[in-house]
């Protein structure tokens, strides 16, 4: 266990505790400094899809995590970052223009959705993010002029000051990195201000706040604004992946993904919205792969214990055909999201806290130091 | 023009008078006690001067400015602080944040700089935090400034909400039921930190509170409320000798 | 002058589908403060079940519904057990991703057995139609129509009038103080989950002859009776009632009215409104804190 | 507007091939064939909001690999189908196709479902050179390229596209039924959106105007006011850009409150399904079409037989989204077949735009490229569902 001897309050302040989250991070970027040199672009588009989900993590931790405002809507926030994008570069704008009109856009709407949201709590809030979505879901179908309608729009390639920089590219990969560790320092800057900690407080006790000089409706428009902004810069790096953006491709269901991100991840912290994304992003390369190695697996397996080589292979044969039933792969996705909040309740960043708080306490860890305690529903309705 | 004033303060709610017709006022630093029987509407009369609720008549005047209309998150920029009956801290953050938040009628900081975390940032909040580190010693909180609230007893937690308060250096505190839920020792704590909050910071204590021994010991005056309106006023021993008083407790 | 009756017969056959789907959301949120995502799911699972009993294996019509119900019941009370209960009393949204990863394993399970094609069950209501001069309405939807209003009616009067009724309102306002009491909390949130499954697969039913059985037809239908369940105030049952109604009702003068496109939007522009004025809905309690 | 666009292409096509011959040459991978196997990709929505799609045409597929493997591959290589499940997710089907271009190293791209999924992930595969074969969408992207972006000639589509099959058929119903008042009811998304441009440019062609135009979002099951509305339109011919659910019903409701119009369907609508769900309900519909759809027990020779395999392999009566599925492997085995035994991607691309013919079993129109045209067809039938069954009303049309 490492004890930390404080001489000075900017210890409290600072970002990285000690020395040997230095160490740590910094080894992390390192990796992902290196990984498109390493990897393939299948497994590069992967960690660019971990980024943007990751930066729109963010966005939600701030509103839902730290402000404990819900949000269904935001596969909008990133519908209008990405149109924002594909807009104006069809007039020529520059990205260097538009990529933080976007962003400041977005928190516009944000902020304007933040205004009805200051009387609505819980449910009420869910919903009426979900008419939000939905207005500007049907918003984006009928205003061909600009958004093509459902034919969907179709984006350029990305030009950074005359450099291209393809979807599938190392550059685009940096960029998106670049993105998100800056939203990430943003947001932990934030937390360790007054806002943030307004926000904190927001989600605790709105009374108290109050009584504490907070002005509730000020930092709820603040936070959905932020929220939205930062959602709006995922739009357009979004847009630039997929290189083609059509009104249904921002559904509920991009919604749901998100606050999944945020939920699986352990929503206290900014750690969750990274580790989220990651699950989100890569629960299906991962059941494809499972699908692909794991017969071939098997029969080498049954085939090394002395299985003929003929029933080896019927062995494959049957095992991939189950793993390719059509269907499948929803059914387990479904069964891995039920299985890890069942298992997990408080997301993943709550399961490493215990792995590093077991690793810390060896060998004094008690079995029972997380053990579930009986737990009754406390009443959130009336807040 | 008096330090604290009530005004003729009422609160309907429905056909029910919460408050009625309540008037009084506290000199500069004075502790001022209201009591009276649950449902009197002590917390109610709180509640107004925190500006929870809005009063449907009288007035309120801190000095010589009329309260009665500013919104509730900038009373606490004038610089009157509360803690609340039943806690309402911020139950996942530590004692630190908690009593950050306190500060935060001070912050002068803009959000972009926040963002940026810009060294006037940096600057504003050691500033802060070397006032919290004030209250922590004072209150002799030491051991639980990285402690999350949600784990702390509920005696700490009645001093960390106090602590709050004080973070945000108000010149009257408003304290909700002190001693509630504390046992005899803490309760005892307790008379000596209002006291000292008076006697060393200055400030003006205005305090619901049930437990007769703590307003004995503390109060300079006390307020007997029932049904929303007042019984009598008065020095501690006057108030307890007041026929009425006696009647409302012994429910006669 | 016609047109607009008729479609407002229409808008009130169409509330009614989702009133009675609301219906399974308010209940489960009522008991437990949980919105069960996967409702409309459950209500498309009840659709197969009774294709299952009657279309392959030729029951009567009315014993298929039972059964089908009764199945559902059984199904709800299971999903309480294995997925609810070990995670109740979490944080919120925590269970409600729990119901959604149940959503989306029921419509890939239910692909994979019954197969990705539409079907069909011959049912009482199938076809005929009901004429008051010049006004029509359609046996199937008039069977919605009715069986929502019994439903909501007696369920009504399940929860305020009898013993078990009073226990869950207990246990919907306080669970530990509930427990306290002497009310056996877990029966009663199984129960809850049963009485919900069971109104949901009385939906899938008699939606079975209108929108056909197959594995998305929760997802959609769920989503339209959400806005109602909170339209009403979640929590209330003739709020949700009222609720579908008005969606429905908006939903078919827009359609009928309005240019292309604002019937799908007028009701959540409606939700939106009212929200601003009521925040909890029509029917929800405005409860405030006490500090 | 379509003889427009091919005037643009094969001018396009004209100038870029006179002006810069250096651009003009493909790159074409060879990855994927060896000597005893080529390898194939494709992605379907397997549990998504479209698998009642994508799973009979997964299933086609294999009915065409089995065949085709039974019978010796293709110049002695067998065929291996890669299928991955979208779930008509563009971000699940972008990471599928570099998945199966960069780890399945599959030779092409055939049948890839969905719109989005292959507007999204074409990109991945004309990088890699990977021809996109016969997509399962009727989109103008998947068949119109730009001559200066050499890549986009990898490109092929077989299937009829919605806009010039929609104008074709409503050319011969008008002309047929004389209505006085035309109408559409069409899905709000971007296959609706293609019947819906079909529509006003053939209204706009024959001088006549819409007389009421209703949507619906995909999944909604009440139609009573789209009905309603159409029916106080005075609507006599009616255009669905529906699916099957949708189709059916609209006509229910219509013929609840006693409105009968003449109902047209696009081609979606011309699937087995409608009459097996809608039953009488659906008498008389006429659908736009591009091929008959077999059926198992009137059916003769060939497709007979192929019903037969497919039921048996299946346990399911086959429908028209399986006879796509199937005629997008034996339309590549056949090109395939054509580029010699020495396969490699440029011979299997000149293989394509020799303007050879393929002929299916079923009696399609047949599947012919060029050098500047990659849309096989655009010939139109008109069906009629009568007694349960879809029949040919009327084959060859065009506008």
């Amino acid at each position: 266990m490492r004890f930390v001897f404080k001489t000075d309050y900017n210890q409290d302040i600072r970002i990285l505790k000690h020395s040997g989250y230095w160490w740590s991070y910094g080894a992390l970027l390192a990796v992902l400094v290196a990984a498109p040199f390493l990897l393939g672009s299948y497994l590069q588009s992967q960690l660019v899809f971990v980024f943007i989900y990751a930066i729109v993590g963010v966005a939600l931790m701030i509103l839902t995590g730290f402000t404990g405002q819900a949000s269904l809507g935001h596969a909008a926030f990133l519908a209008i970052g990405a149109y924002t994008a594909g807009f104006l570069q069809q007039l020529g704008v520059p990205f260097i223009v538009y990529f933080p009109v976007a962003a400041v856009l977005t928190g516009l709407v944000g902020a304007l959705v933040g205004f009805p949201a200051l009387r609505l709590q819980g449910i009420y809030l869910v919903i009426a993010t979900i008419a939000f979505a939905f207005i500007v879901e049907e918003v984006l179908a009928r205003w061909e002029s600009v958004t093509h309608g459902n034919e969907g729009m179709r984006v350029r390639t990305l030009d950074l000051v005359g450099m291209p920089v393809p979807r599938d590219s190392a550059a685009f990969y940096f960029l998106c990195l670049l993105v998100l560790v800056g939203v990430v320092v943003l947001a932990l800057n934030l937390l360790r201000s007054p806002t943030g900690r307004a926000f904190v407080a927001i989600r605790d006790s709105e009374t108290a706040g109050k009584s504490m000089g907070i002005d509730l409706a000020a930092y709820k428009v603040k936070s959905f604004a932020i929220s939205a902004a930062i959602t709006g810069m995922a739009g357009v790096l979004f847009a630039h992946k997929m290189t083609f953006i059509s009104p249904e491709m921002f559904t509920l269901l991009l919604s749901i993904e998100f606050i999944m991100v945020i939920i699986i991840g352990g929503a206290f912290g900014v750690h969750g919205a990274i580790l989220g994304a990651i699950f989100m992003v890569m629960v299906d390369p991962f059941l494809t792969a499972l699908k692909d190695d794991v017969p071939v697996l098997a029969a080498n397996v049954a085939s090394s214990f002395g299985m003929a080589q003929d029933a080896a292979t019927h062995l494959q044969e049957k095992l991939s055909k189950i793993g390719s039933a059509a269907g499948l792969k929803g059914a387990i996705y479904g069964l891995i999201i039920m299985m890890f909040i069942l298992f997990e309740p408080y997301g993943l960043y709550g399961r490493w806290l215990k792995v590093k708080l077991f690793f810390q306490l060896f060998p004094l860890y008690k079995r029972a130091t997380f053990k579930r305690q009986k737990t009754y529903v406390k009443s959130e309705r009336n807040r | 023009m008096s330090f604290f004033t009530v005004d003729g303060i009422s609160l309907q709610f429905g056909g029910l008078k919460a408050v009625d017709n309540v008037s009084f006022s506290v000199a500069k630093g004075e502790i001022f006690t209201i009591i009276g029987p649950n449902g009197a509407g002590k917390t109610s009369i709180f509640n107004l001067i925190s500006r929870l609720y809005n009063p449907t008549a009288g007035k309120l005047f801190f000095g010589d400015q009329d309260i009665t209309e500013v919104p509730p998150h900038q009373i606490a920029k004038l610089g009157i602080a509360r803690t609340f009956q039943n806690i309402e801290l911020f139950e996942n953050a530590t004692m630190l944040a908690n009593l950050l938040v306190g500060r935060h009628c001070h912050a002068t900081t803009q959000l972009w700089q926040e963002m940026l975390f810009l060294p006037s940032v940096r600057h504003a909040e050691r500033a802060h935090r070397r006032k919290v580190e004030e209250v922590i010693e004072f209150l002799d909180l030491q051991a639980y400034r990285d402690k999350l609230i949600a784990g702390l007893p509920y005696g700490v937690r009645k001093v960390i909400e106090m602590a709050r308060a004080l973070c945000s250096e108000p010149k009257l505190i408003l304290l909700d039921e002190p001693s509630s839920g504390l046992n005899v020792e803490e309760t005892d704590d307790m008379s000596f930190w209002i006291r000292d909050i008076r006697s060393e910071l200055g400030i003006t204590v205005l305090m619901v509170e049930h437990d007769m021994t703590l307003v004995n010991r503390v109060s300079d005056r006390v307020l007997a409320l029932n049904y929303g309106k007042v019984l009598a006023s008065g020095t501690p021993s006057e108030v307890q000798a007041h026929p009425d008083v006696i009647a409302a407790y012994l429910g006669a | 002058m016609l047109d607009f009756i008729q479609q407002l017969v229409s808008g009130i056959a169409l509330g009614c589908v989702y009133g009675l789907i609301a219906l399974g959301f308010v209940l489960i949120y009522k008991a437990t403060e949980v919105v069960n995502f996967a409702q409309g799911d459950l209500m498309m699972l009840g659709g197969f079940f009774v294709f299952t009993f009657i279309g392959l294996m030729g029951l009567d019509y009315w014993l298929g519904f039972l059964f089908a119900v009764c199945g559902m019941a059984v199904f709800g009370m299971a999903t309480e057990r294995i997925l609810v209960r070990p995670i109740l009393g979490y944080p919120q949204f925590s269970i409600v991703m729990a119901t959604i990863g149940l959503g989306y394993f029921l419509r890939s399970i239910a692909g994979m057995i019954w197969g990705t094609d539409d079907l069909r069950i011959e049912t009482p209501f199938s076809a005929g139609v009901l004429k008051i001069g010049d006004l029509v309405l359609a046996h199937d939807k008039l069977s919605v129509i009715v069986a929502t209003v019994i439903l909501c009616s007696v369920l009504y009067a399940f929860f305020n009038y009898t013993r078990m009724g009073t226990a869950m309102r207990a246990t919907s306002e306080n669970m530990l103080a509930a427990y306290y009491m002497g009310i056996p909390v877990k029966r009663v949130v199984s129960l809850i989950w049963a009485i919900s499954a069971a109104v949901a697969a009385c939906a899938g039913v008699l939606l079975a002859p209108i929108t056909f059985i197959h594995s998305n037809v929760g997802l959609v239908l769920g989503l339209k009776a959400f806005p109602a369940a909170v339209l009403g105030g979640f929590g209330s049952i003739p709020g949700a009632l009222v609720g579908g109604l008005i969606i429905g009702i908006i939903e078919s003068l827009a359609g009928f009215y309005l240019p292309q496109g604002w019937k799908d939007i007028a009701p959540y522009i409606v939700l939106l409104v009212v929200l601003v004025v009521r925040p909890h809905g029509l029917f929800g309690p405005s409860m405030r804190k006490k500090v | 507007m379509r003889l427009s666009i091919f005037k643009a292409a094969l001018l396009g096509a004209a100038v870029g091939l006179a002006t810069l011959p250096a651009l003009a040459q493909t790159k074409v991978t060879n990855q994927g064939v060896t000597t005893t196997e080529i390898v194939l990709g494709t992605h379907q929505d397997l549990s998504g909001p479209i698998k009642v799609w994508g799973v009979p045409v997964l299933n086609g597929m294999q009915l065409g690999v089995d065949e085709v493997n039974g019978k010796g591959g293709i110049n002695g290589r067998k065929l291996r189908l890669i299928a991955e499940d979208s779930q008509y997710d563009p971000k699940k089907a972008v990471l599928a196709s570099q998945k199966m271009v960069e780890k399945d190293k599959v030779f092409a791209m055939v049948g890839p479902m969905g719109s989005p999924t292959v507007l999204a992930s074409q990109d991945v595969l004309f990088d890699a050179g990977v021809p996109q074969l016969f997509p399962l969408t009727a989109a103008e992207f998947t068949f119109k390229f730009d001559p200066a972006k050499p890549q986009e000639r990898l490109k092929f589509n077989n299937l009829l596209p919605y806009v010039e099959s929609t104008r074709a058929g409503l050319k011969y119903m008008v002309e047929w039924k004389k209505p006085k008042a035309v109408c559409i009811m069409y899905q709000d998304d971007e296959y609706g959106k293609n019947v819906f441009d079909g529509f006003t440019q053939q209204l706009d062609a024959m001088k006549m105007k819409a007389a009421s135009v209703t949507t619906y979002k995909r999944g909604a099951s009440d139609f009573s006011a789209q009905a309603a509305k159409m029916k106080s339109d005075g609507c006599d011919m009616v255009l669905m850009g529906t699916v099957i659910r949708e189709t059916i019903g609209l006509m229910a409701e219509a013929k609840k409150i006693g409105f009968a119009p003449v109902w047209l369907g696009a081609t979606p609508v011309n699937v087995l399904e409608i009459p097996a769900l809608g039953k009488e309900l659906v008498e008389g519909l006429y659908a736009i079409a591009g091929f008959v759809i077999p059926y198992r027990d009137t059916s003769t020779g060939a497709v007979k037989a192929w019903c037969e395999a497919y039921f048996k392999k299946f346990g399911i009566e086959p429908n028209s989204q399986a006879v796509i599925g199937y005629n997008v492997i034996m339309t590549f085995a056949y090109f395939a077949e054509l580029a010699g035994k020495d396969l490699t991607g440029q011979k299997l691309l000149d293989a394509l735009e020799s303007g050879k013919e393929y002929k299916d079993i079923f009696d399609s129109p047949p599947t012919k490229f060029s050098k500047t045209n990659h849309l096989a067809t655009t010939i139109t039938q008109v069906q009629e569902v009568k007694n349960g069954r879809w029949v040919l009303v009327k084959g060859g049309l065009g506008f």
